[in-house]
């Protein structure tokens, strides 16, 4: 017999879940992608530098400004250029944002109907009206910090190597505040909501996490790796540490971390720097310390949650901060080819991930290296499926739970550059 | 009136065209209260194996699955519509097509050549007949919705004929090829207001070609009394429009 | 009074012409001349110049529709009772006052028997004031021929002679044939000319797309036809209707015209000294 | 009436409506509206588009419909516009000439009945030709001109509207030393402007250009409409229907055209009467000097062509016939 949840419904991307059984006996369980790679490292070679960012940012459009930031700090990275302290407040305000529309949208839209027996977030409107226009309302706050920083909700143009192209004005600032200020109370509500669910636990087992170290407080960027182990190490050094290998069942790429899988997101932050958090974000989350399982990845759904809280009051903050600093329009750093290396982590909405390039004298690209966070997460979410489906083998509850699973990691299909998993039967 | 059955699916590509309409927050609500739709990946598990007034299509072709898959919508279809560049054009993963292999590429990625058959990202013209096109990467959930409410009214939307470089005039923008930056708004289609060149940025094209009517031979000239080099001119022009004919041919 | 807001007008009827041709009655005098045309609009879907199709003297306008884009496909959903909006009537319309007295001979094809009808009528219903009457109509087969039923009843009468030309045989056409071998052919409207005998005294008014039009021209100046006697109607791009929108100029150099105030009726004269003419597909 | 009193002017004008005039933004200048005259850029060459936009805009709302009626859309309001050059205010005219010929152009008409006038003396430059077609000097189409004679400025008055503003104590009256300097300002200027065309019957040899010159000519064109769109007289418009989601109201919306595009001469079925650039390019200089001659002499078709396109080069090539 063989289950198959194809396509696999609410992710970004197309993918799907097979389990193979012989008898009551699961033999082989698969987190299958049917999307058509597209080989971002391969046709990237020979692209300069001032373009890699356009391109790169079309890995994903849920993320796109991560991708857009990780190429872009790679880039600055591999040609010595350093921005002020104007353009790192906009990149950080830039990066909240997105961690704002793309939580929203998957806390609410993609994995809410699940708990509320909905098959989507469309269905949901009639019962749940306030939900759904909370999240529409997040969502539209974070898209208007993508609208006004980038140009536009989707693979932005204004965030450049060295800088912002337009710089934008205080009253776009101060609007991105208003829009922060009244929507902040359904982050809370997202909070509310997925603390009083009671998650499925079919998949419990040891998870290793990893995330970027933001420093002194809270946040989405940084310079080193750091895992639960205790294990940590310069963002340069990422290949020494992820490894990523050829699988044999499914010829596809895994990432290990000492040989086992490991967990990137919103979990994984929370696990090493939830201790980090400021503020409402910081109370919520000590108060739901016992809620939020670390063993069981479906509280990464809560996590998100509680990140919503954090970036929208961060949001706040640097407008602020900004504003109390005054806008210099003019604020651009120079750009100049030359070959190098260079490479840069930044947290996405889904966890870790690393842009990494080497250019040649005209600042061309000779190789270049992209781990996104699915393809990252992919080998733990095939963990928890050889954990969840003999619990779950002769239940109803099977595919549902194998579904719900693999949407609280919020895989983004169209960003995995280079997971595969190839459907033996 | 029945309520125009819609299916929106997504192929390779980022999604940003199915996310672009889930962006559209403030008509979202009605849009689908207008339409019945049957099928959207992206946003809904429910998916009903029907017959589509319209199919929304994303993304680019490139598995045999993916060519299947898409001919059974096209059959189920009235109308089908290719949304952003990867399903007009083929997208930026077709920017090496003629250059690099298919084979080459995975080997340079996985380190194996037989990992999956695949083709040479393809616009989905290349497969089966496309009633209309909204390019851009990702598309302009405007145009989108215009699009959508012509649809409903039973016309054929009508397409964007003229470049970037009417609504840069019409936005009063400079121009910035004269300020020395390729810009590739006078061979792109409009219908993003120029959004680019409006915050200083030179278009890179997302929204694929005029097709039949953009100057290629004549922007390469153009480009290059400019003093841009010529593999960075190539480069440039291959990013989304690689299947495009008259640059496919570009040496 | 603001020339760019249409009015409402109720579609009185509808009455299918071809497969991709409908008639439509509007409730609305405008007192046009023939040859003139109106700006139809359906909202939210655009505008679209159509001639009208219908003499003053018989009352409602009446247009005939080919259907080939956005407006016209959304105007041939339409049914008796939904509304139009209409701008006009404009354009110059053909100098019947200069024909007056004088043979007339008409030359349509395809769609442009729409402002060949509108003539025709007018010239029937002033039969006294004007000389012979000579209609001459090519079209493909039957099933594409405009006004069917006026049309064979005029072949019957002796108020107008029209001579019928088919590209493609079928029974209606093959029995025309046999019925009036001295008026209908086979073969494309030039043909006609080999029945007809033409009169350097009459006037000509030709309507047909572009390529019929020039053939037709140069069979008429070969055949001794007076150019400056002839008239003819060209169609354009238009936005406007009024000389404003400027899509719809024609000739290059010193000489341009508007064809939508300045036309959209020339002269042979006119349309030969023009340049700018061609129409490429 | 002496400079320091611009301030004065600008102050009583601004009572009158709201002031647009030339602003600075990056490399261009554009007309905005301004509160102050410090925003206001005096001495500037071109504007990138022209003050037309005032009475014809790039993309405005005409008329609004709901599935019964077709109602009209007409912000009405009094404005001033400051500080425009003559060769923009002959553009002016030249429009006028369309616009408001029978039927007239209503909404054209009624803003320039409301947009009240004040013309500026330039600053030309080595792309300006303004002597070659007839329109480096303004003899009407405005309400006041300003004149920059060194320290003060001769105001020349065309309308009673005009009139008012200069009842004020600071405006003098011209004295012969005045005139003097008025001739000599406008002397120099026009000696300044050292481009000339001839256009004398150039439309009779646009005809007779062969296409192979024609073809060369237009080898670089991008067919990007960029030309038209910055012309002062370039008078062509496209409209467009926009339905809102109940498909049945919605808004007619007209905006500026450029005959070097595609959809210009296009007609149902995909029939183009003028298919390539070769055909286009043809038109639009029979349209601007073929006949009655309706350039102005500007430059800015050759400033902001992206391909560089020159147009006084390319008449002088017709001219010669290579
Ligand atoms: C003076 C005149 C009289 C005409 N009389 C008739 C008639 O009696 N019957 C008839 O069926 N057709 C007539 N036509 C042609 C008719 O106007 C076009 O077929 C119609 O505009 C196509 O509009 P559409 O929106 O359906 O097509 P689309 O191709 O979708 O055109 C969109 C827009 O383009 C413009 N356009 C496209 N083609 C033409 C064209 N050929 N002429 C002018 N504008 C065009 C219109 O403004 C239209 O709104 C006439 C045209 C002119 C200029
Ligand atoms: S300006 Fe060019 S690159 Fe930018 S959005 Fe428009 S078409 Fe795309
Ligand atoms: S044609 Fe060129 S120079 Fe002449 S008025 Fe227009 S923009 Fe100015
Ligand atoms: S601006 Fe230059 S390139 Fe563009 S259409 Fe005009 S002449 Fe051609």
């Amino acid at each position: 017999m063989r289950v198959e949840i194809d396509p696999l419904a609410r992710v970004e991307g197309e993918g799907g879940i097979e389990v193979e059984m012989e008898g009551n006996q699961v033999r082989d369980v698969k987190f299958n992608i049917f999307e058509g790679p597209r080989f971002f490292e391969s046709f990237i070679k020979g692209m300069w530098y001032d373009k890699v960012p356009d391109v790169m940012r079309r890995i994903c459009a849920i993320c796109t400004c991560s991708h857009s930031m990780a190429s872009i700090k790679a880039m600055e990275d591999a040609l010595g250029v350093r921005v002020s302290k104007q353009t790192e407040l906009l990149r950080d305000l830039l990066i909240h944002g997105e961690m704002i529309e793309s939580h929203a949208l998957h806390v609410y839209a993609l994995a809410l109907p699940d708990f509320l027996g909905f098959p989507s977030v469309i269905h949901m409107a009639k019962k749940y009206p306030k939900e759904v226009k909370g999240a529409l309302q997040l969502k539209k706050a974070g898209n208007l910090v993508h609208n006004i920083l980038t140009g536009r909700e989707v693979h932005g143009m204004n965030e450049r190597i060295g800088g912002f192209s337009t710089i934008p004005s205080e009253n776009e600032l101060e609007e991105i505040r208003k829009a922060m200020e009244m929507t902040r109370e359904f982050a809370i509500l997202a909070v509310k909501l997925f603390s009083s669910f009671e998650l499925p636990d079919a998949a419990r087992s040891e998870n290793t996490f990893i995330a970027l170290n933001p420093g002194k407080r809270f946040g989405y960027y940084g310079k080193e790796h750091v895992a639960s182990d205790g294990g940590r190490w310069d963002v340069h050094d990422y290949r020494k540490h992820i490894k990523e290998k050829t699988v044999k069942h499914s010829r596809a790429k895994h990432s290990s971390y000492k040989g086992k899988p490991f967990m990137v997101g919103a979990l994984a932050r929370l696990a090493l720097f939830g201790n980090k958090l400021e503020g409402e974000a910081k109370r919520l989350y000590q108060k739901h310390k016992e809620k939020l399982d670390l063993q069981n990845s479906i509280s990464n759904n809560l996590a998100q949650a509680i990140e919503l809280v954090h970036s929208v009051d961060r949001c706040i903050q640097d407008v602020d901060e900004l504003l109390s600093r005054g806008i210099d329009k003019r604020d651009f750093a120079e750009v100049k080819p030359r070959a190098g290396s260079g490479t840069a982590s930044v947290e996405a909405p889904r966890g870790v991930l690393i842009h990494s390039y080497r250019l040649d004298g005209k600042g061309r690209v000779v190789w270049a290296d992209v781990i996104t966070p699915t393809a990252m997460n992919a080998a733990n979410v095939d963990k928890d499926f050889r954990v969840a489906a003999p619990r779950l083998v002769n239940t109803k509850e099977l595919e549902r739970t194998l579904e719900m699973i693999a949407r609280a990691y919020d895989p983004c299909i169209s960003c995995s550059t280079h997971l595969v998993v190839v459907r033996r039967i | 009136m029945k309520k125009p059955r819609v299916g929106i699916f997504g192929f390779t590509g980022c999604a940003g065209d199915q996310l672009m309409i889930l962006n559209l927050e403030d008509e979202l609500l009605d849009l689908v209260g207008a339409l019945d739709i049957k099928s959207f990946t992206m946003a809904s598990s429910l998916v009903e194996d029907d017959e589509y007034d319209v199919a929304f299509v994303e993304g680019s072709i490139t598995t045999p699955k993916q060519k299947e898959k898409l001919e059974q919508i096209r059959n189920k279809s009235k109308l089908l519509v290719a949304i952003g560049d990867c399903a007009a054009w083929g997208g930026v993963q077709a920017s090496c097509n003629g250059i690099v292999s298919v084979s080459k590429k995975m080997v340079e990625v996985y380190g194996s050549r037989n990992v999956w058959e695949i083709y040479e990202s393809k616009p989905l013209s290349a497969y089966v007949k496309v009633d209309f096109v909204l390019p851009g990467c990702p598309i302009e959930k405007e145009e989108f919705l215009r699009a959508a409410t012509s649809l409903l009214h039973g016309d054929i939307p009508e397409a964007v004929d003229y470049p970037v470089c009417v609504e840069c005039k019409l936005r009063e923008n400079g121009c910035v090829l004269l300020e020395g930056r390729l810009c590739l708004g006078p061979i792109t289609p409009g219908g993003c207001k120029a959004r680019c060149p409006s915050l200083g940025v030179d278009c890179i094209g997302c929204r694929g070609v005029i097709d039949g009517e953009s100057r290629i031979k004549s922007a390469i000239e153009v480009f290059k009394e400019a003093g841009f080099e010529k593999d960075y001119v190539k480069k440039r022009l291959r990013m989304f429009a690689a299947n495009y004919p008259e640059i496919l041919e570009v040496k | 009074m603001n020339e760019l807001i249409p009015k409402p007008v109720k579609i009185l009827k509808v009455k299918d012409q071809t497969p991709i041709e409908k008639l439509f009655t509007l409730g609305v005098k405008l007192g046009q001349k023939p040859g003139q045309f109106i700006e139809m609009s359906i909202a939210g879907v655009g505008e679209a110049p159509v001639s009208i199709c219908s003499s003053p003297t018989r009352g409602n306008v009446e247009v005939c529709v080919r259907r080939v884009g956005r407006v016209t496909n959304a105007l041939h959903r339409l049914g008796a009772g939904a509304r139009v909006g209409v701008r006009g009537p404009y354009g110059n319309g053909f100098p019947l006052e200069k024909m007056r007295g004088s043979e007339v001979v008409l030359v349509a094809g395809g769609i442009g028997m729409a402002p060949v009808r509108a003539v025709l009528q007018y010239l029937l219903d002033k039969k006294k004031e004007y000389g012979e009457i000579k209609l001459l109509y090519g079209i493909r087969d039957y099933s594409m021929m405009l006004f069917k039923d006026e049309i064979l009843k005029l072949m019957n009468s002796k108020a107008c002679t029209v001579y019928l030309s088919y590209e493609k045989e079928d029974e209606v056409c093959k029995r025309l044939r046999k019925e009036y071998p001295e008026r209908v052919c086979q073969g494309v409207v030039t043909k006609l000319f080999e029945m007809v005998k033409l009169n350097p005294e009459a006037h000509a008014v030709v309507c047909g797309p572009p390529v019929m039009f020039w053939f037709v021209f140069k069979e008429m100046r070969n055949r001794g036809f007076p150019i400056e006697r002839l008239y003819m109607t060209l169609e354009r791009r238009m936005k406007c209707g009024i000389g404003k929108c400027k899509h719809c100029v024609v000739g290059v150099g010193s000489m341009m015209k508007y064809v939508c105030k300045d036309g959209p009726v020339f002269s042979g004269v006119e349309a030969l000294t023009m340049r700018g003419m061609k129409y490429v597909r | 009436m002496a400079k320091a009193d611009l301030p004065k002017l600008f102050r009583t004008l601004a009572k009158y409506g709201p002031v647009v005039a030339p602003v600075r933004v990056g490399e261009n200048v554009v007309f905005r509206e301004v509160t102050s005259l410090e925003e206001v850029e005096l001495e500037y060459t071109r504007s990138l588009t022209p003050p037309k936009k005032l009475f014809l805009g790039p993309q405005e709302e005409i008329l609004k419909f709901d599935g019964e009626k077709y109602e009209e859309v007409f912000e009405d309001g009094k404005a001033v516009l400051f500080g425009v050059h003559a060769c923009d205010i002959n553009g002016l005219l030249k429009l006028d000439e369309i616009y408001l010929d029978s039927p007239q152009d209503e909404y054209y008409a009624r803003r320039r009945e409301n947009v009240m006038i004040v013309g500026m003396s330039c600053v030309p430059d080595e792309r300006c030709f303004c002597t070659s077609t007839g329109s480096s000097y303004a003899y009407g189409g405005f309400d006041l001109f300003l004149h920059d004679i060194g320290r003060e400025y001769v105001v020349r008055v065309r309308t009673e509207r005009g009139y008012e503003f200069t009842k004020d104590g600071y405006f003098k009256r011209m004295e012969e030393k005045d005139f003097l300097a008025f001739k000599k300002a406008e002397e120099k200027k026009v000696r300044s402007i050292k481009r000339k065309v001839d256009l004398a019957g150039i439309g009779d040899l646009i005809d007779v250009t062969p296409k192979s010159l024609w073809e060369e000519l237009t080898a670089k064109c991008l067919a990007c409409g960029s030309c038209n769109l910055v012309c002062p007289t370039c008078q062509c418009y496209d409209v467009l229907d926009v339905l809102e989601l109940d498909i049945r109201s919605g808004s007619r919306i007209r905006r500026w055209d450029s005959c070097m595009l595609k959809r210009h001469a296009l007609v149902a079925g995909g029939g183009n009467f003028r298919p390539t650039v070769v055909e286009r390019t043809a038109n639009r200089l029979s349209c601007k000097v073929g006949g009655e001659i309706r350039c102005v002499g500007c430059g800015r078709c050759t400033v902001y062509c992206p391909a560089k396109i020159d147009l006084v080069e390319m008449l002088e090539r017709i001219r010669v016939g290579a």
